[in-house]
């Protein structure tokens, strides 16, 4: 156990450095339990008062071999005193329980962080499996370059677990709780929470709590005694606004802020979906709500997953199916039957690293033109994205606002990145929350007909649902008479209709406010961004604005329609900067509408953006030097409960 | 809830909407079935929904003064489950053909009979595609000369009864179009079983597939070529109710009366096998080697999907109360700023 | 039968006046064989050398009820002594068999037009079927509007097929050879084509060659001696380029097309399709195939269709996957197996009105948006329109050399319209047509590893196809390493991979050559159209040119790639202006790509351009009068050997 | 065309992939047979091609020296007819999961079924969602818990044997995945057969379902609850051999032998039964109630869709002579100008 470091004027042992925030990420073997180490992480510094972003990444489809570049599983953290927007670009701390590990994240780490390695698991054979010819642990290289720590994790776990009277097996599996009590240790954490969590997950197996309590208090031990370690840090609480908090992920958000709408509307909820990568949690989330009158159906796939949701629609229900990709593009016949309809419907795209399976477990944003765009015919629908974990609550909310107020499916976009990423949440109170007004119409007094496509003054037709006697009418996918709702083929009726559904989208941009930007309201360049990506635009932003750059950030959360100002607010920059982790779909589709030159940042890599990316790009489009010279790199990861693996198909 | 219901007729439950089959076609005696049906189930027009994919058959909801839904092709199945499993008190009828229902809807109707969802199924069987003006069917026999198979086809085609059999089925019926009582009788049993219920109907498209049901449905040869199913009753056929069905081991074969077999040497029928063998013998019978069976081949009771998902809700609630969506926000690790 | 004309200065009886070109329109009842007659009355026309357009329309799904406005089935021949590109805006003659095809045939005919009615059918139950309270044919306004010709076809028709033994049944399915007889003789046609089409038709029903031949005389007799008929009129032959012709269908042209590019590739053509209006005529046709090696699956859907042509594909095979819009929404995600798959495909979608079931036997282009941005991911791929239904022959071969030569799926766009329309087809010399070479790799003699993802110089990947020894190689849905193809998650492979896929496609406009003009090189206005339009914009550009405008017109073959020089060509134009049958896709992508302030005209009725809508909106564009003041109206129509009825679904 | 084969071994079949499957996986045992089948099969490798879908299973021809393809999730079947279709001379494998063949993808699975394509299909079988961590599947038992089911599943398990019986399949058999001698054997035979050959293989997942197989391999109950059907013969099983399987009308009865009970009492296996009733009955027989049957249930000939496709490409080329494009451009009426 050396230590060296590459920063001599540290000060006295055992010294506690102040910092505004840091980013760690721990990663090994997809079965080293690096997501649970993280998430304890992050919960634990939530609860210190810290705001958070984190970003898990594991691997794609079936667990690989162990020990092979395939099968690392990396969870990284970023916590910190002030408001944070994004899980962080390079890490401060990097912890890594296996050589393919390492050989995959070092390049994250900023050069001077920390780098902690289980030792033990750098053997001849685990060497081989990550293609390293000699132990990169014994190269000057690393020492140079960063305050590197070799521990021998395997075997002061196993000591420390000696008397437990669990097999070697099962000892090894709590080194991620060695590996998560020594970084405790280096940033100054309380153990309580994550004793709390073994607590109630293992109730009744007390072997497991004592074992992992152990090997997370011999971390710590490890860190506070030797001599390895000679300074921790302390991250102070940040100045969140008032209120109680929970840490969130982006697809429990959005379950939950589906719950909710359907409670604001008095609707019961049906979901019907089919597994996939990484939409499932929100199935798996929603299931485990039936007293919550939730309805969760898991179809044959994809295409009777939204047929199941529209069939329920017809009824009344508030009907959802979510999805990926290419689970999506089999709902492309049945979302436009439901356009034909004109009921309300939520499709939700949990999007992921295309095209065909692509990168099932990646992130990326190249589905918005098969939201917008991707249907047979002039079919359009409304198009929401979420920003953030916990901003999927919300755009769940709104997506089912406008759907049962204009009777059309809306589309929901999040992402990879969202969607398994977590953030503080602010608990808000249901009571106080906006009701959502729905209407089913009753028969009229006067004995008229009822008239299934009258519409309103947004051109909403009424939601009339069978079981309302003198209501009795039938629907379908043929082109159909406005107001009657009868069969028609008439070219007029067509025409007339197919620009009325187009009018009814359009009109949904009387409900949904004005474009704000962030930022100065006329200047050299507005960055126009969409999605997951605002909190790395958001931060880009703010650090260019504080360097004296003329820069604005304009957040899109409807992609369709616009907002009614959006042309207005385009036209008073002089440059406009549409990144997206795509080839450019939304800067195409605002060049169409606006005619401006809108250029592009685009990264199609499975990854978010890296603040200094953006700001990169910026400086780039105004000509500025870039602020550091240096190409920006990836950000942080360390690894232990292990769980069944980390992927998704 | 049963209320008071009006005394209806058929002629209620016809819609507004001009019926659009070509004149003769077989769709027009299964409407009119359906139609006289209606009235004498106790539910209320407002109260039942006809959900169909795209074909001739499908136009069907819009003849019914009913609610209903005109999907998209061969996905009525999975309308039907998400509308049925949030609204148990509709009837649900799914209406399809055999292109629709088997071809390319065949995954949702295979799912759907496994699951055994609480409505009626109504396949209309012409061996052929009739709106897309006659291309060959997976039920059309091998070697059905059709403007896509102009050399004859070659796929073994379907047995929809037997398909309905291999996927746990609950109750199971054939009728013809021009077989109005019988049809009518189907009908009725088919709503009053709990699960889904299945009915192939044979069905005349006299434009693009004329005579394909004749030896069924020709006065001189349909009783040798049909075999009216009684539950109890042994398996006998013929004009002159001569013939029967006999089992050997595990192969049905023709008998006549009389020369030393009696009926009680015959195959009885028996709806209610618990085990489903008996059904999928009877579905196995074709033409022109057996008399094919009409009738209810199967009506067994088995837990229904939207059932048994209503019931763990309501479970759910008496067990931990109406969902709390505040206490549900506050759950876990929370913590508290300023 | 009394005969009024509001052309008083018509000259003697049977005169024979000469006119350059004349439009026709037979419709009645979908069972009283309108389709055959306006079949017949092309061929004719054809042989006897003019120039000819059709423009069929029947009726939605199922056979309405005889007699109902849903019912009406219309051919519509336009036949000329000149060049022409489209069936005709507004009708010369209109044959009509009962009262529903007047009504909804009747505001296409051009004042004083010829209007011939089978007054038999005009009996009470026939007008009330049709909404008319009073028979229209006893009001003066048809008279002063229209030559109107009250003909007895049934009672005439019975009278002369009374010795035939035939039931009436079946003499009044004879009626519609009755009217083609009559305006055969209007048009002076020969009536010996139809002739021999009956003998050949009929072989072995002698008894229907006798009745339909005496109806068809009887119609010509009536014409010619009757008083009713004052004039005949004449169209001489055009002046068509030397050679052989036929009179050919969009949708036989695809299949020939698809058959001779087998051919020059040396390859056997595997069809998968799924029947759907009105792409299904391209499985019947190539079914009747087998002695070319065709091979058509008739799938369990559209996905199986889809799927079983890249199966195909992998093996070698011309793979080919035909459909319609709500069939392409589900081929949606095995196409993007193909992008994944670099594989080459064909998938033509011939384009129908929507959105989902919409309008299935009517014309529309409004699924560009689906074929060029509908998957998900970045999933780019060629996509190519037919122009007409002759050019419907040359885009399928051309575009099998490009996805054969570039290892990617080519859409190919063609719509209702071309599809069941015919125009003379210049028939070509088989021998004389382009090879499309073929190389599948072989084993390398050095026994190096077979790359299957290594590339040309156009990126194109080889096409490795088993059988071969020592080329065994495994493909997938996963993202690829490039050369070798292995699956590879690396986040630089990944953005490398989705530009190469882009850039191959890019590259395609390498080989298509570049974007041809007709009319002045800059001017004020450019016409940019593409796919079946063409005829209406380019019969309307010549027009305005003949008028002295500066107008030009620019018709797109390729969607995807856009020719080269695309941009500078749109540049040397004050204005564009894009016509199309949809709400402005094509518009859109221009915009976006070359932000240029280019106008739609848009037309959305299940129906194609007349020209006169595209010369008004040229001479709009251009704040010029339109040229007559009056709002342009449709075109052609008559009605009788009734087939099955004309639907689609 | 069979031409002379280098002697092969397993490890020839082995692709240069890293096998990714979770430690103690029972893919890894399929695996090891097939590389061991395959040499004796007298096929060369360039000729065999194997293609899945999406899931764990779905790996497979990642790792199999041969070509291969992993294509979208459930429509193995559909590349598969296609590619079997235009090349007769490839041996081609379909390799699917009880998600990917019997979920989303089942209508190809039972077209390509009915359709007799001559092609070999395995269904890992292990009765959940592997590759999406844990979702119950279509073979699920009922109240099963998962992620998406924590209140247990209520929709009643397909028997995937059932349903390739129910559409018309000409070889259907059963295997385990520790069974190594008998999976070897089944996969030869399903390669010997003609058409469509059908193998479901009980496969634990021992991450998500572990131990869902047990009653079938542990060494203390397997031979209580598995039957080795063996043509011909009685059904057999126990330990001692002293239980066999007696048919009482169409309902199968487990009986002991000796008192009075003798081996020509018992239901003797078939294979080869023209109809496939027998096999439908073998099919149900299920734990606890009866011994499962593996092996082959069912392997007849009937025409094979590829088979028939070709003919009929040879019997048209035959009749009227290889096509000639310039014929046929100027074939009907045509004109000339100029
Ligand atoms: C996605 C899709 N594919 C294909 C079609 C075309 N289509 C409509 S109905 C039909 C088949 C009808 O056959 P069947 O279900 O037997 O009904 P029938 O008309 O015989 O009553 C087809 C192929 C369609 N409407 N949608
Ligand atoms: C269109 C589509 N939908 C869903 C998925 C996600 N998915 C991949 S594999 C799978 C199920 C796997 O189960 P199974 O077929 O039983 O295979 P196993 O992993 O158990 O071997 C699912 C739902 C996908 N890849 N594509
Ligand atoms: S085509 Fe056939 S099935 Fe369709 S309406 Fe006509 S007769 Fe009936
Ligand atoms: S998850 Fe299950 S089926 Fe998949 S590789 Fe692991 S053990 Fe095998
Ligand atoms: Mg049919
Ligand atoms: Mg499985």
């Amino acid at each position: 156990m050396t230590t060296t470091t590459a920063e001599p004027e540290v000060a006295n042992p055992k010294t506690v450095n102040p910092v505004p925030s840091a980013t760690i990420r721990f990663c090994g073997d997809s079965g080293d339990g690096m997501q649970i180490t993280g998430d304890q992480f992050t919960s634990t510094s939530a609860l210190l008062g810290n705001d958070v972003a984190t970003f898990p990444d594991y691997p794609a489809e079936i667990r690989a071999p162990r020990g092979t570049l395939a099968g690392v599983s990396g969870f990284q953290v970023h916590f910190s005193s002030e408001d944070i927007f994004t899980p962080g670009d390079t890490l401060d701390a990097l912890v890594v329980m296996n050589p393919a590990a390492l050989k995959t994240n070092l390049r994250d780490l900023r050069k001077g962080g920390i780098l902690i390695c289980n030792s033990d698991n750098f053997q001849k054979s685990d060497l081989d499996l990550a293609g390293y010819d000699v132990n990169p642990l014994d190269s000057q290289v690393l020492e140079d370059q960063y305050q590197l720590f070799k521990v021998q994790m395997t075997k002061i776990t196993r000591e420390a677990l000696k008397d437990t009277g669990l097999g070697t097996k099962e000892v090894d599996r709590c080194k991620n709780f060695f590996a998560l009590g020594l970084v405790y240790w280096l940033y100054g954490r309380d153990q309580e929470p994550t004793l709390r969590y073994l607590q109630s997950k293992f109730s009744n197996k007390p072997e497991i709590i004592a074992a992992n309590t152990k090997a997370m208090r011999a971390g710590w031990n490890y860190g506070e005694t030797t001599d390895a370690f000679t300074s921790s840090y302390k991250v102070e609480p940040a100045q969140l606004p008032p209120g109680k908090y929970k840490n969130m992920k982006g697809n429990t958000a959005m379950a939950w802020g589906l719950m909710t709408a359907a409670k604001l509307s008095g609707k019961e909820l049906f979901l019907g979906s089919y597994p996939i990568t990484p939409a499932s949690d929100i199935l798996h989330e929603l299931s485990k709500f039936k007293n919550f009158g939730v309805r969760t159906f898991q179809a044959e796939d994809e295409i009777a997953a939204v047929c199941s949701a529209i069939g329920a629609a017809y009824g009344g229900a508030m009907g959802i199916t979510t999805s990926s990709g290419p689970g999506i593009a089999l709902k492309g016949e049945g979302i436009g039957l439901a356009i034909m309809l004109e009921l309300p419907l939520l499709v939700i795209n949990i999007q992921r690293g295309g095209p065909s399976t692509g990168l099932p477990t990646k992130t990326e944003q190249a589905d918005l033109f098969q939201a917008i765009l991707g249907r047979n015919g002039e079919s359009p629908m409304p198009v929401i994205a979420a920003r953030s974990p916990g901003d999927c609550f919300d755009a769940a909310i709104e997506a089912w606002r406008i759907s049962s107020r204009m009777m059309v499916p809306v589309m929901v976009l999040s992402d990879g990145y969202i969607a398994n990423g977590s953030e503080p949440w602010l608990i808000p109170d249901y009571n106080k929350l906006e009701k959502i007004p729905i209407h089913h119409p009753v028969p009229s007094e006067n004995g008229e007909k009822f008239k299934p496509y009258q519409r309103d003054e947004l051109l909403a037709r009424p939601w009339g649902i069978p079981g309302i006697k003198g209501l009795m009418h039938r629907l379908g996918g043929l082109e159909k008479q406005d107001v009657t709702g009868n069969v028609n083929y008439e070219p007029e009726n067509h025409e007339h209709m197919v620009h009325t559904r187009a009018k009814k989208v359009d009109n949904v941009a009387q409900l949904i406010g004005l474009q704000e930007v962030e930022g100065p309201e006329t200047g050299d360049l507005l960055v126009l961004s969409w999605g997951g990506t605002y909190g790395a635009c958001k931060t880009a932003v703010e650090q260019c604005q504080e360097q004296g750059i003329k820069v604005a950030h304009a957040h899109l959360r409807w992609l369709n329609p616009f907002p009614r100002n959006l042309g207005d607010v385009l036209k008073r920059y002089k440059k406009v900067l549409v990144p997206e982790l795509n080839k450019g779909q939304l800067r195409m589709i605002i060049r169409s509408k606006y005619l401006v030159d809108a250029q592009g940042l685009n990264k199609i890599q499975g990854r978010p953006f890296f603040v200094q990316e953006v700001v990169a790009a910026i400086r780039g489009q105004l000509g500025l030097a870039s602020a550091n010279g240096s190409k920006p790199t990836a950000t942080a990861a360390v690894s232990g409960i292990a769980g069944s693996g980390d992927a998704g198909g | 809830m049963p209320t008071e219901l009006p005394t209806l007729t058929p002629a209620d439950f016809a819609s507004d909407q001009d019926v659009r089959w070509c004149p003769g076609c077989g769709d027009y005696a299964i409407l009119a079935q359906m139609k006289k049906v209606m009235p004498q189930l106790g539910v209320a027009r407002e109260n039942v929904v006809f959900i169909s994919g795209i074909g001739c058959s499908s136009r069907f909801p819009y003849y019914m003064n009913t609610y209903g839904l005109h999907s998209i092709h061969g996905r009525a199945p999975a309308f039907a489950t998400g509308l049925k499993s949030s609204r148990q008190d509709l009837q649900v009828w799914v209406v399809t053909g055999d292109g629709d229902g088997l071809s390319i809807g065949g995954n949702h109707f295979m799912h759907l009979i496994r699951r055994n969802v609480d409505l009626k199924i109504m396949l209309f069987n012409n061996r052929i595609y009739g709106l897309t003006k006659g291309q060959y069917s997976p039920t059309s026999p091998l070697g059905k000369v059709s403007v896509s198979t102009p050399m004859g086809a070659i796929d073994n085609p379907l047995n929809p009864l037997s398909v309905a059999i291999g996927c746990e089925a609950t109750f199971v019926a054939r009728s013809i179009d021009v077989n109005i009582k019988h049809l009518g009788e189907v009908m009725k049993r088919a709503a009053e079983h709990k699960g889904t219920a299945f009915i192939e109907i044979y069905q005349n498209c006299n434009v693009f597939n004329d005579g394909a049901w004749d030896y069924a449905t020709s006065k001189e040869t349909k009783h040798d070529n049909v075999l009216e199913l009684e539950h109890g009753k042994p398996l006998i056929f013929g004009k002159a109710k001569n013939k029967g069905i006999r089992l050997n081991g595990t192969h049905p074969e023709v008998v006549e009366l009389g020369k030393g077999i009696s009926e009680d040497d015959l195959l009885f029928h028996d709806e209610k096998a618990p085990e489903p063998t008996l059904a999928y013998l009877l579905s196995r019978m074709r033409h022109p080697e057996f008399p094919e069976p009409i009738g209810v081949f199967r009506d067994v009771d088995g837990p229904k999907y939207d059932v048994e998902l209503n019931r763990q809700i309501t479970a759910a609630r008496e067990k931990k109360g109406e969902g709390d969506l505040n206490a549900l926000y506050n759950s876990g690790e929370t913590w508290t700023v300023g």
